[in-house]
């Protein structure tokens, strides 16, 4: 039952047009960036984005966003990239900003089984807009929607044959919640070690959530992106 | 005499006097600018710093200890403390919005005379981000604001309303600019110090909102 | 022939061909009584063991091995496998509403014709407990059920309608007893099994729920 | 700063008489057993104990409950002890029973400053009695309210003197929630050692949570629990 996967093809066959995306990140950190690349050869459109930010302009995700492959971003901040603005101005693309916060945890509930949830995250601001507001012992909130997605592609550090995850430094963030709230998962990693090597106590993702494992191609170093 | 600082000193001010604010222990967050700065100030060595992308303890770096995947919320890079400890996303909200951050220290584009901030958008342009904002200033049990007490062209930051789109509709504990501090007593400013070289007449005549002194 | 089988013998045929119907590579919960009993009997390496208490990777364990801080959801001792993982009960339960475990196998008290169970709670008793049963049916992709196919007086189970309170609205996907195995199509029970020594007659005689052969 | 607390009375000193206190373990797995122990010796009544279960008869909860300081039980399985069906039936205590995965996940919500959120188990059952059902994208679920709490009391394995928690296998169960839920938290823990000897990347609770730790007096063993 390995799930190592022997190449970027086989690693992306479950992204399919139309589908809700979900790509680990903050920036560059902790972004699969090998998938990322893979995804940008592949023929497929009107995807749904998950992520933080959609890559920066050209670069990453950014690549994708030119190819005119994103129908809709879901994000918290998509100001990284210029070209989103231009495309949002021109009606090429939907987007949906969340909190941050908002963001991951919508995640979590989906990959939990909840529907949704109610947050103070946002209450009497523009964001809150259409969203319906409820008080709750005298504090009022705003109901937010879980998000559940078809593939969730992202990046961990160190794998075992099984699937079981561990991240790297602040390249975690939102990786295990991206695992947890989509159909198939695949995670591009540093290394694959043997099952038994990765402490069952600090291990973040068990492999119940895992179901490709690719190793990276390309990794973030302090010169900037390489390829490995 | 303020009107001559060029802008680092002024931020660098702005940054020591708020450390001055930070008693430990206790949990604090650091936004992007300013309060980046508040870091070199602290004092204390029991103040911990947060960052929302998944840190508590962070330090800064020497540029040869520099690691990629090692950034906070400014995606600039940071060190970790001794007991540092590293969580996902969904995790360091919980942190934040559940209230167990003490302080999160904030900029802002425009303060309302009640306490409220701007600090995410601006009313014409396209809104593309928000990061963390709203959940800092929903949950950390203190937010204190800097900023420079007017925009480039004079005009006053801390007004009677808010023009642009507001972050949260709690508000903020104490605001600190290159002129004067203030704090928010019963959703009203009270101007509690004065800036070096900075005199009374100057904040009254470059602040649009009502204080009380 | 059934009817003289001692309980253990017939908890453990039930529990053997339960095995029978696990395929690896696949993730599932064992409840207390038979289910756990379902271990002893699964052929394939690659099948994990959850329990709702919070670990993923369960095997039995020696005498000598016991740790008491190291048990399954019976409370009983259980060993680790070689992949395990440790997780707090939220993250364990997130795992099983969330449809990441594959297969739950549960106790039931009655089964009614549609494939809902009834295994949490008597009537006109204290409803005093519930464990993780409703999160179970509510979550796993498929459940099996496991029972005695009659009551100690002889009365059916598997019923027209439950008389006790219903555990999920979700229907579950096979039932197995000493005497057959069931399972549920389009809201209908199917007999797809008869036991060893079983006949078709006893089955209908100790049934009162439809069901098609 | 340190949060060491030099005895009982000091671990309990949080602990007045109306407050909601959650105390963590799965049976005697992961109870905090010493703080328990204290608790039945201290002044306070009409508590409202969120726990799993209320102990076993005459042990652990079950002496306090049985001293009647218990106003009201939140849990998910008090058959453990068979007094709380007899105080029940004479209308000595409130009871409030939670699926096991909503009592966990509504103590997360508590501590990560939600309202409540949407969950799929109990709908359509006794358990959702008076609960607000809701359909999102075709699926009924009921809302559940989050749990806050004035105290908790729970188990860990480490703490490092900055109060970085871990826990040790099956005993980390609702503990590491509960640090999460309550306005003071005091751990008892095998084990105090050096900020700086946890992995930062293995920590379970930030230290953030934490307010007062204390080395464990009883501890469970093989051959039951044993004064250390």
């Amino acid at each position: 039952m390995s799930k190592i996967l022997n190449n970027l093809n086989e690693a992306l066959s479950a992204v399919k047009t139309g589908d809700t995306v979900l790509v680990g990140g903050f920036g560059l950190v902790g972004a699969p960036l090998t998938l990322i690349d893979g995804l940008t050869e592949k023929d497929v459109k009107d995807l749904t984005i998950v992520s933080n930010n959609l890559g920066e302009s050209g670069k990453g995700l950014g690549i994708l966003l030119n190819q005119n492959k994103i129908k809709k971003g879901i994000g918290s901040y998509f100001t990284s990239n210029r070209d989103v603005g231009d495309k949002y101005q021109k009606g090429e693309i939907e987007l949906e900003l969340l909190p941050q916060g908002t963001l991951a945890e919508s995640m979590r509930a989906g990959g939990a089984g909840l529907g949704g949830y109610y947050t103070t995250t946002g209450v009497g601001t523009d964001l809150a807009k259409g969203k319906e507001e409820r008080e709750i012992d005298g504090v009022k909130y705003i109901f937010e929607k879980a998000i559940r997605a078809d593939v969730a592609l992202i990046r961990a550090y160190k794998a075992d044959t099984l699937g079981n995850l561990v991240y790297y430094k602040t390249a975690r963030n939102f990786n295990p919640l991206m695992a947890m709230a989509a159909k198939t998962v695949i995670v591009e990693v540093d290394e694959i070690v043997e099952a038994g090597e990765l402490d069952p106590e600090a291990i973040v993702t068990p492999f119940i959530y895992v179901d490709g494992i690719i190793k990276a191609q390309q990794v973030l170093t302090k010169k900037g992106v390489v390829n490995v | 005499m303020t009107g001559t600082m060029n802008k680092t000193d002024m931020q660098h001010l702005i940054a020591e006097r708020v450390a001055q604010e930070l008693k430990g222990p206790c949990a604090v967050n650091l936004g992007i600018g300013i309060p980046t700065l508040v870091a070199e100030y602290m004092k204390e060595d029991n103040i911990y710093l947060h960052t929302e992308n998944g840190l508590l303890g962070v330090t800064d770096v020497e540029e040869e200890d520099i690691d990629p995947n090692l950034v906070n919320a400014g995606k600039l890079p940071v060190g970790e403390a001794v007991g540092a400890s590293f969580f996902n996303s969904s995790d360091s909200f919980a942190m934040i919005r559940g209230g167990h951050v003490d302080v999160a220290i904030l900029g802002a584009l425009q303060v309302d005379e009640t306490g409220l901030i701007a600090n995410w958008a601006v009313p014409g342009k396209n809104i593309m981000g928000v990061g963390g904002a709203m959940d800092l200033l929903v949950g950390a049990k203190k937010v204190f604001v800097t900023m420079s007490h007017t925009s480039k062209d004079g005009s006053p930051k801390l007004l009677k309303e808010c023009t642009y789109p507001i972050t949260s509709t709690r508000q903020v504990d104490m605001i600190f600019t290159e002129l004067a501090v203030f704090e928010v007593v019963d959703s009203q400013l009270k101007l509690v110090d004065l800036m070096p070289g900075a005199t009374i007449e100057e904040v009254r005549e470059k602040t649009e909102a009502a204080f009380t002194e």
